[in-house]
């Protein structure tokens, strides 16, 4: 995967242009939340859980090769939705690109007014969460050098 | 015959008129607010007597010597009277105006709790408590070492009154329960609840929850026996910003302040305070003349409509909402109780209440989802949340075919 | 020539048109508003927000999954945005809503004072305080066995700092001062007095009561390096019912909530409750969005008049006014620090200042009289009270004229 | 003086329509209100003083051949006219009269609503003082017989 993020995000911003109504773009994000299933069942637990209020998330990463692998779930298949476009940005990349990574598209496509803005569905925590894992594993890597 | 006659009582048509907001679109569609329990739409008459003080008579009160501070005093206090008639409390001096509901149950917690709540002493709740009628009485038990006791609630939604009487014991100081069910829409019989209490013993001081309740029933704190009863403006058609607390004269008078500052004090020295009377030793600082009078003005709407029109809307609209529900598929509705007021909660099998709730609203139906601030109550029956609608007289059966239309196109894309 | 640019900046007559209720008549009279300090008036734009948001997109926020709540819950979050702009906060999770002043300063007392304050500690506050920074402090000192010190007035109302130096000590752990009187107008330097108590120990915590202040002058809360600063909405052009806490954030998350109930928690089981982060953690309850979007509304507006044409006008006012006054025989001006905000406080030789306001009040215009909730000043300065005047940008050198002829009729008839 | 509560109250309103504006009106109170000038110096201090938030009322009491006597003064000019209104139709009856007195002249001059109500002046509590010490009298007078 060679797309940058920048790249990726502008692809996004067009698919969603692409539908006319809220209504048509939520079932494009039900359907990708529907595909997400590589979760490992073992970390559906506290352990691994991102604070929302009404659907929970979670999360689990590694590393490989310099770059950090997330994989994510949640109860509800809108959130699911949001993070198979959320991963789909930010997966399998280096620490500084997560970290310097602004995420325009969330509000240029208006999924941050109509989703992801509710405190509600824990988004925003998720990516506070990526972001933090990023900036940890940074700081590891660093010190290793 | 009848049946007409109780139309000709309501003309829904007309009332919607009132409602600014029910005019309005949501997501290109007619709004469809089926959130009226979390809080309700004010009509013009509520809207334009805020706009009509602060136009003409805002000003500071009690204290003041000129026209509009004069005028504004009396409006505060015949809304004190119009609230106390509404609920037949004994006298207006009964009436205090607090925050809001949860305020009120926080002021009762403290300053009743400083003095009649000690180690060992018990408070009963129930499990289908709102958070506002549970952590406050949480943390009095933390400060006071008391201890909580929980009524537990049936499969249906309903109160387990045989458990609350084994739970009644001499070291009971505190009943504090909802009349109205938020989550569930249950009616619980709080008047029979007090009375089994009193009749323990007449010093328990027994508490209503009365946020769900005010806008829906006529209310009358007497009949019911309630020492204390609280509410919301918000919820009945009014101002947000202001709250009830009612309390029988004796034990208010007998309570040391809650919060303290201007308006509630008699003399102040760095030597010795002495407090005002009540009600106005509960009021610190700068009353919400705006919201007072904006109170009164929703009384008065609610007055006018009258409970009799308002109780058989609401029916008709629980009633037919239930029956569609109950058609469709894998749908459950959670809290059955005979006695219900116009509020359904309902899971449906394999699906999330949020995915739910945003999708209605794509179709312009404004729903609640989640834990509706009863977390307990979701634990007990083992479910992460519920989608809630809840009607006001204001809504119609058109608007709910238009929800239920809407519930099943969301079902067939989520599933 | 840099005066017409003065004026250009400021068109009072433009102004007062926002302001509806200053074009009604009083007792037959145009109405002369000179109670500004226990409430201000508010102009259209202030008005007009509320109705539009009751009109338009009222819904109970934070959990909403539908459109109107969303839109409720950006109007409440952007006014706090706007708010902790408008003192300079570091974040909008260090501004908290509160009912006014007087529950800020409440909260302040119960939870920081929960932690912070022990037996023999000391707090200060000054003999000028409203009596909303005088009593919690009583009660809280009377909860811990602390104690009160006060620092006092010179003559001319302002602060004895030399006192206040001496008053500080290892013991103290609060200093709670007013920026500017309610009673005199007196400007205090909290800005010195913050940092002679932080110079003594970075630990004493300062706290602002800016209820007269917020409104008459640029305030920095990190310039001035209060750890807490309070005020209300209504006293600043915005509607009652809503006040501010802002609170270094460090500061709040360490406290323990104070009132409890809904949006303040995070989980509740009745095992174990736990709450959520600031600024929600001590905001119990359904929040008043109307409040805050009146008060956001508000803040344009002091910000589309500006600061500094704000002062100009104030000043001019005050100036003339005080000319004024001083030319009636045995007129006496309570409060004469050179840093005044355009309150004034006045006695008359041999009159009460109560039958003065009634006079006056047949006159249009609308004054304040008695003790101003300050009663220990009042015993300090040994008067029973005071006629107090305190003007807003859009009075007018005109209104004084009224006011100035009407106080001299009303002092010959009384005499 | 055999004139009826009822006349004197119907004198005083006849007084105060012939008034055209509440200015003149405040101005005959005042007059009142200095002209009330036999309140004994040495009670003018707290046992006989009522509660009123900006201004002190302070009331004495005696009794004569079956009549109640009241003297009343106040630190305002225009309570003390108000305090003259008041006793010029309750001074020199019998409790019952007193008890009984419903006091409409306060109403119907709108008395009560341009001065009377307001907290601050504590005429309200005098009224109540008043009425508290008709019965006092009356329930020591009824246990005598
Ligand atoms: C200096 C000062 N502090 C505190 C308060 C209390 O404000 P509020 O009554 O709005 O709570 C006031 C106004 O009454 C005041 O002037
Ligand atoms: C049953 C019940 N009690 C108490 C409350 C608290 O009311 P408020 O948030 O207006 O203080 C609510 C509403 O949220 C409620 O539904």
């Amino acid at each position: 995967m060679d797309k940058t993020i920048n790249e990726i995000e502008n692809e996004i911003i067009d698919e969603f242009n692409f539908f006319e109504s809220w209504q048509d773009k939520y079932e494009y994000i039900i359907e990708l939340g529907k595909k997400l299933t590589n979760f490992p069942d073992e970390c559906r637990n506290n352990e691994y859980k991102v604070k929302g209020c009404q659907s929970s998330v979670w999360i689990v990463t590694n590393e490989q090769s310099n770059k950090i692998i997330f994989k994510a779930d949640s109860d509800s298949t809108l959130v699911k939705g949001l993070i198979a476009l959320l991963l789909r940005v930010l997966n399998n990349r280096g620490a500084d690109e997560i970290i310097n990574a602004k995420l325009d598209f969330l509000d240029i496509t208006g999924l941050k007014q109509h989703l992801a803005q509710t405190r509600a569905n824990g988004l925003a925590a998720m990516i506070n969460k990526i972001k933090m894992y990023a900036i940890a594993y940074k700081t590891k890597h660093e010190s290793v050098n | 015959m009848q049946d007409t006659l109780t139309k000709k009582l309501f003309d829904v048509d007309n009332i919607r008129k009132d409602f600014p907001i029910l005019g309005t679109f949501s997501n290109g569609k007619p709004l469809v607010y089926f959130d009226n329990a979390a809080t309700s739409q004010k009509p013009v008459s509520v809207i334009n007597a805020i706009g009509d003080y602060y136009r003409n008579y805002n000003a500071n009160i009690h204290r003041g010597v000129y026209s509009i501070s004069i005028k504004a005093s009396d409006a505060y206090e015949s809304s004190k009277r119009k609230v106390s008639e509404f609920i037949n409390a004994k006298s207006d001096r009964e009436i205090i105006y607090t925050r809001g509901a949860t305020e009120s149950i926080n002021l009762i917690a403290y300053s009743f709790g400083a003095d009649n709540v000690n180690e060992g002493d018990e408070i009963i709740i129930s499990e289908m408590e709102h958070h506002a009628n549970i952590v406050p009485w949480q943390e009095l038990c933390k400060r006071k070492n008391a201890v909580l006791k929980v009524i537990p609630v049936t499969d249906t939604g309903e109160l387990e009154l045989d458990e609350y009487i084994k739970l009644l014991s001499d070291k009971t100081k505190i009943v504090s329960v909802g009349h109205i069910s938020n989550t569930l829409g249950t009616i619980n019989p709080v008047k029979d609840i007090i009375s089994i209490a009193k009749a323990k013993n007449t010093n328990i001081c027994c508490i209503v929850d009365g946020a769900q309740a005010v806008h829906h029933t006529k209310v009358d704190v007497r009949n019911i026996g309630a020492d204390f009863y609280v509410f919301s403006s918000h919820k009945m058609y009014g101002p947000m910003g202001t709250g009830v607390l009612y309390g029988r004269a004796e034990l208010l008078e007998a309570m040391p302040p809650y919060q303290t500052g201007g308006d509630m004090i008699e003399n102040v020295s760095f030597s010795q305070t002495t407090f005002n009377e009540i009600p106005m030793k509960f009021e610190a600082g700068t009353p919400n003349v705006e919201g007072a009078v904006g109170l009164n003005a929703a009384i008065d709407y609610i007055n006018s409509v009258g409970f009799d029109a308002i109780y058989v809307q609401e029916s008709e609209l629980l009633q037919y909402a239930t029956e569609k529900l109950m058609e469709i598929n894998g749908l459950r509705v959670i809290g059955t109780s005979q006695n219900k007021a116009s509020v359904i909660s309902f899971v449906v099998k394999g699906l999330n209440a949020f995915d739910i709730g945003v999708l209605l609203d794509g179709s312009g139906v404004a729903v609640r989802t989640g834990q509706h601030c009863t977390e307990p109550l979701m634990d007990k029956l083992c479910i992460p949340g519920t989608v809630r609608v809840s009607f006001a007289f204001y809504n119609t059966i058109e608007e709910i075919d238009i929800f239920i239309d809407a519930l099943k196109k969301a079902i067939g894309v989520l599933q």
